[in-house]
């Protein structure tokens, strides 16, 4: 069996960290015998004490921290423990590192990515199971990643860093525990491929990778629930859906996209964000553009509701994005015409 | 350049009356109770208990009245205890059963009721006890504002704001510190430069270094303390030396054995049943079981419910 | 003629003031004789010297505080000298005061607003220009309005706070100078009424308020603007353009607009954040949602390019959504069909 | 509660070289010029002017090398003026002409070149320096990263983070406060509680208090600091109690006669014209002319271009 998310993301840490002798990480109890909060810094301290950092309670001053290193031609990684604390560093995100590479009159390459623990369904409650990727979206000189179980962790994390400008990657909590994928296999009935450069975008597919019913496009923290769903449409209602998750969220690579949505004319977006002002309409912002007059439908747009997230997994489940939810927006979208 | 702990073998306890001794043991057996039901898979989420550390709510207990405003943190099943012995209504928040403080939503950590109030991001309920510490100010003197806060919270740049503002404009408001010598695995030494003393000092805010572990003795340190607080209207540091016994939330203390022995060394429990061994037994008997009836209680319930009320 | 819009501002939090005994101001350099950075607070300070005040450098702390007299039952107001520095308080306002409305499980009235000078123009430069709305789109809890010279400040302030949500009021930088519109009438050629619920939205029309080729949704910053620009549509390429303001951004109220965009079936929306992600995207997916099969035309966005905004006003200028960017995307989405 | 000023007569100036006395009188004109064109609607935008304050960069001249990196704030003409002595490059990016050290797109207070940096939101850099001061501690021992930050910088929670991290982590990192007694309209005592000294103390952080505004004195002051920054690799907070004799940015001076009368009696300029009126009328009259033709050669450079590159 492939390995688990959280180990393929620790073994990028390690590689990068042996490859970059300018690599520091930093972030609160990231060093060994803890390892973080979520174990994925595990055995770095050990190897690179003098670049492996447990920082002080200071999530602001910590990006402070990376961005000064970037800044002085280093490469920084922070791990902020709960997505939901990245709110205190918003402005030395926002107004130092995505600033810095280009408000001076030229380029300046920044090498910094912030990890983000983010979501729910933890039972963690409202303060530590949020899903702050939209808040980031159109900051000049930003980019935004999500881990997902197709998309090779050191690969994302070389090319967020060899781009030169300051990244922020959010990493679904309960996907750390799931299996990678590989060798372009599901299960029995799916595969995957890659599009776009870089094979920024899989691929997922039954049968042939040019025909489907419908096209789901999700962040990787949904990619094995949209995968499911797909399955379980194909058995249970014979719908033959295409699943799409694009590894960089931020900025949106839609030409990699197009092709699937106009084939299909109909597209489902699904993510764990809380309504309003979702990466999902800004995506379907662009697709209605691009392909008004094929669309058989408006791009469907599938979330958790606008509340708080409670801590109880009964009350919490009324308001993360389930399954279900995804089921029915895609039947209704194929059945809609 | 680094906090110095006082680490001198504590001094021996003195005897305390059955109300507190009731209020502790009920902290402590609710505490354990939680990591036991966390071990058996029976709780959801995650929890930071109090376990070493009960003694500091319940000596502040009859010091604090209804008025007083109290901001607690991710460790605050003790404070909450200590403010509404109501083990039913938090282990049901945290059980999510009916009858929780929050019908479920807040959990172990997110907790409103009354003047209490509790929430998961460390530091960010400094300034806003000022906030509050600035309205008692006006229109109810004598009234106070209290925030418990770890050493680690130190970390965070909103302390400071709060605690400029605070001395700035004389507010009633006093930051508790339960100085555990650690942040979930961090020690405070490579956490936190120089000392709170000086930082609240810097501020022009008076501060006190409680080294006691004495429910009494913590009483009586803070009593006149409090009292200036109220009279004077300025803002005030307390500072308490403790001990975290268990894990930072559940199973992750990964501190070496001798750490952790050290921390066991300074727990006011087993001192206090060496010292004053049949009101102990008693006691400790009596709220283990009744804890375990709220437990069996509270396990019955039905799930809270959260309806017909503005989401968000 | 009618009074200055930072004239209008003033009064109004006099008058918020004299009636709520429990209202505060705080902010930067807010007292007498500076009466802030705009002016803004001018006067209030000597009426009122212990309920507005001066604070520190300190936004995140000041937005705290006055979290916290919104928790004890106060209102509070507060001034962020330039919109850019909300970064710094980002997480008071996602993780305590919006939370703090539903978290526990019940309704908390938070009484509280927080204004924010916002929008280049002035050549302050790339961290004193930024339009930040589009970060605060979707908080649960959270409402965002923007003065617009249409909406008197008096209602729209006590509304906000009347709500018992927190808001954030977004102030254009350069509106401030203009003049309010008075007596339903703009000018020889156009007049206005409003729309929906506690006349929200601000309906700019010329001759028939129901018949128009074109519908442009701007937020009040850009209402002047996007008023010029409609009436050189008019005189010069003889285009009847309809301009909406809605006063709340969010959540929107997309009903108040439905009949005007439904009629037109050509919708422009302008603002002047840097692209992605932006208001505009949120307020496009609605409207594509509601009125498929009846729009002529995708709903066209209008915004600044990505990039960071110069200082220098012949590079502002590149960067900033302009005039001719809004009337050239009118007349290609009318002449589209 | 609040801090205290040490508002004792200044001590006569001593004799300085004509290159520091040019370098003062470069930035003092420069500034006035910038004055003097915004007053006449030839500049966009705004400005923040160090006039009374120009002897801090000039002081600390010599003593920093082009390996240090320097962050400044939005008071940062003097500063700039002082490292690279190109009034040009400067006036062209406050003016948006080609030259421009940044093409016009930074403008007054947002400028970087080689490993000199200012940005616009108060307080940010401090940790940006840290992390600056920890890559130099490693990669290019004896060199150190300097922030310039005003009283009211203090305020933030980020300079706090700052000094904690620099404070455990022995980062070389100077801050420099020019402590001016107020941020923008606001007087100190009313925005800062405690004192600044106490403040980096209480992180374990070395603070030195300068009060002359002599540039040999400050200098000579300055120095074994500096080097022990280098040598130790630890934190050091350099305050200096200096005078903002013009407005905080153009036309925004609300203080009251008596307030600005302070000032300007601490001002090196006039004191030093009236210790040393030769030297200084030569020098004056010079740097005056030198300003007014960079002014004219700049007034008539066409718009800075910005194009073909990365624009965010
Ligand atoms: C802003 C923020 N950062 C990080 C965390 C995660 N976290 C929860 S408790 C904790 C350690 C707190 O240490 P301390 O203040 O000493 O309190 P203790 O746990 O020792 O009681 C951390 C890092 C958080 N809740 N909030
Ligand atoms: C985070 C932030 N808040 C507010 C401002 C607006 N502002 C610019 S300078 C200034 C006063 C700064 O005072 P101080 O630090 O004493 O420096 P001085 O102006 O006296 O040199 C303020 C409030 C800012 N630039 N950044
Ligand atoms: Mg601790
Ligand atoms: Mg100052």
């Amino acid at each position: 069996m492939a390995e688990r998310v959280v180990e393929n993301l620790n073994q990028a840490l390690h590689a990068l960290m042996a490859d970059d002798p300018g690599l520091h990480l930093l972030g609160e109890d990231l060093v060994d015998p803890y390892g973080g909060a979520f174990k994925a810094t595990r055995g770095l301290s050990g190897r690179w004490p003098d670049r492996v950092l447990s920082t002080p309670l200071s999530e602001g001053g910590i990006v402070g921290v990376a961005g000064g290193l970037a800044l002085a031609g280093q490469s920084a990684i922070v791990e902020i423990m709960f997505s939901d604390f990245v709110a205190l560093a918003f402005d030395q995100i926002l107004n130092f590192a995505s600033k810095s590479t280009a408000m001076y009159g030229r380029p300046v390459p920044m090498r910094l990515v912030v990890r983000c623990p983010t979501g729910g369904n933890r039972g963690y409650g409202p303060t530590h199971s949020q899903s702050p990727q939209k808040h980031f979206v159109g900051i000049p000189g930003l980019t935004l990643h999500e881990v997902s179980p197709f998309h090779d962790n050191h690969a994302v994390l070389a090319r967020m860093l060899a781009s030169g400008r300051p990244g922020l990657l959010f990493e679904d909590k309960v996907l750390y525990t799931n299996r990678m994928y590989a060798d372009g296999v599901v299960d029995e009935l799916f595969r995957y491929d890659y599009l776009g450069p870089d094979a920024g975008t899989a691929r997922i597919w039954v049968d042939d990778p040019e025909q489907c019913d419908c096209v789901l496009v999700v962040p990787g923290g949904l990619a094995g629930r949209a995968v499911r769903v797909a399955r379980e449409l194909l058995l249970r209602d014979d719908i033959v859906c295409q699943v799409l998750v694009p590894s960089r969220l931020w900025p949106l690579d839609v030409d990699a996209l197009l092709p699937s949505l106009a084939r299909a004319g109909r597209v489902v977006v699904a993510e764990e964000s809380t309504a309003g002002g979702t990466w999902g309409a800004e995506l379907a912002q662009a697709v209605h553009g691009r392909l008004w007059g094929t669309l058989r439908a408006p791009v469907r747009l599938v979330h958790s509701a606008d509340s708080v997230i409670p801590t109880a997994a009964h009350l919490e489940r009324t308001v993360l994005v389930q399954d279900t939810d995804i089921h029915r927006a895609v039947k209704e979208v194929v059945s809609g015409d | 350049m680094t906090a110095t702990r006082t680490e001198a073998p504590p001094t021996g306890p003195t005897r305390l009356t059955d109300a507190d001794l009731d209020l502790l043991l009920l902290i402590r057996h609710f505490e354990l109770a939680l990591l036991d039901m966390f071990g058996r898979g029976e709780l959801h989420g995650t929890t930071h208990t109090c376990l070493g550390q009960e003694y500091v709510p319940v000596a502040l207990r009859p010091l604090l009245d209804d008025g007083d405003h109290v901001f607690s943190n991710h460790r605050g099943h003790g404070h909450y205890l200590a403010r509404f012995a109501d083990p039913h209504g938090l282990l049901a928040e945290v059980m999510g059963r009916q009858g929780a403080v929050c019908h479920g939503v807040g959990g172990s950590q997110h907790i409103l009721r009354d003047r209490y109030l509790s929430t998961g991001v460390q530091g960010e309920s400094a300034p806003v006890a000022a906030g509050v510490a600035l309205h008692l100010k006006r229109a109810e003197p004598g009234r106070l504002a209290l925030v418990y806060v770890g050493d680690g919270t130190w970390g965070e740049g909103a302390v400071y704001e709060a605690l400029n503002m605070a001395a700035l404009w004389e507010l009633p408001l006093v930051l508790v510190v339960e100085n555990n010598g650690i942040a979930q695995s961090t020690p405070t030494g490579v956490q936190l430069a120089g000392s709170i003393g000086g930082r609240a000092r810097a501020f022009g805010v008076d501060h006190l270094l409680v080294t006691s572990t004495d429910t009494n003795t913590v009483r009586a340190e803070l009593a006149p303390v409090l009292r200036r607080v109220r009279d004077r209207a300025a803002p005030q540091v307390v500072e308490l030396l403790t001990h975290r016994v268990g894990p930072h939330s559940k199973g992750d203390d990964s501190r070496r054995p001798e750490e952790i022995g050290q921390a066991r060394a300074h727990d006011w429990y087993a001192r206090y049943a060496a010292a004053f061994p049949e009101q102990f037994s008693e006691h400790d008997e009596r709220q283990r079981r009744y804890v375990a009836d709220v437990v069996r209680e509270v396990s019955g319930r039905p799930a809270s419910r959260w309806e017909g009320i503005d989401r968000g």
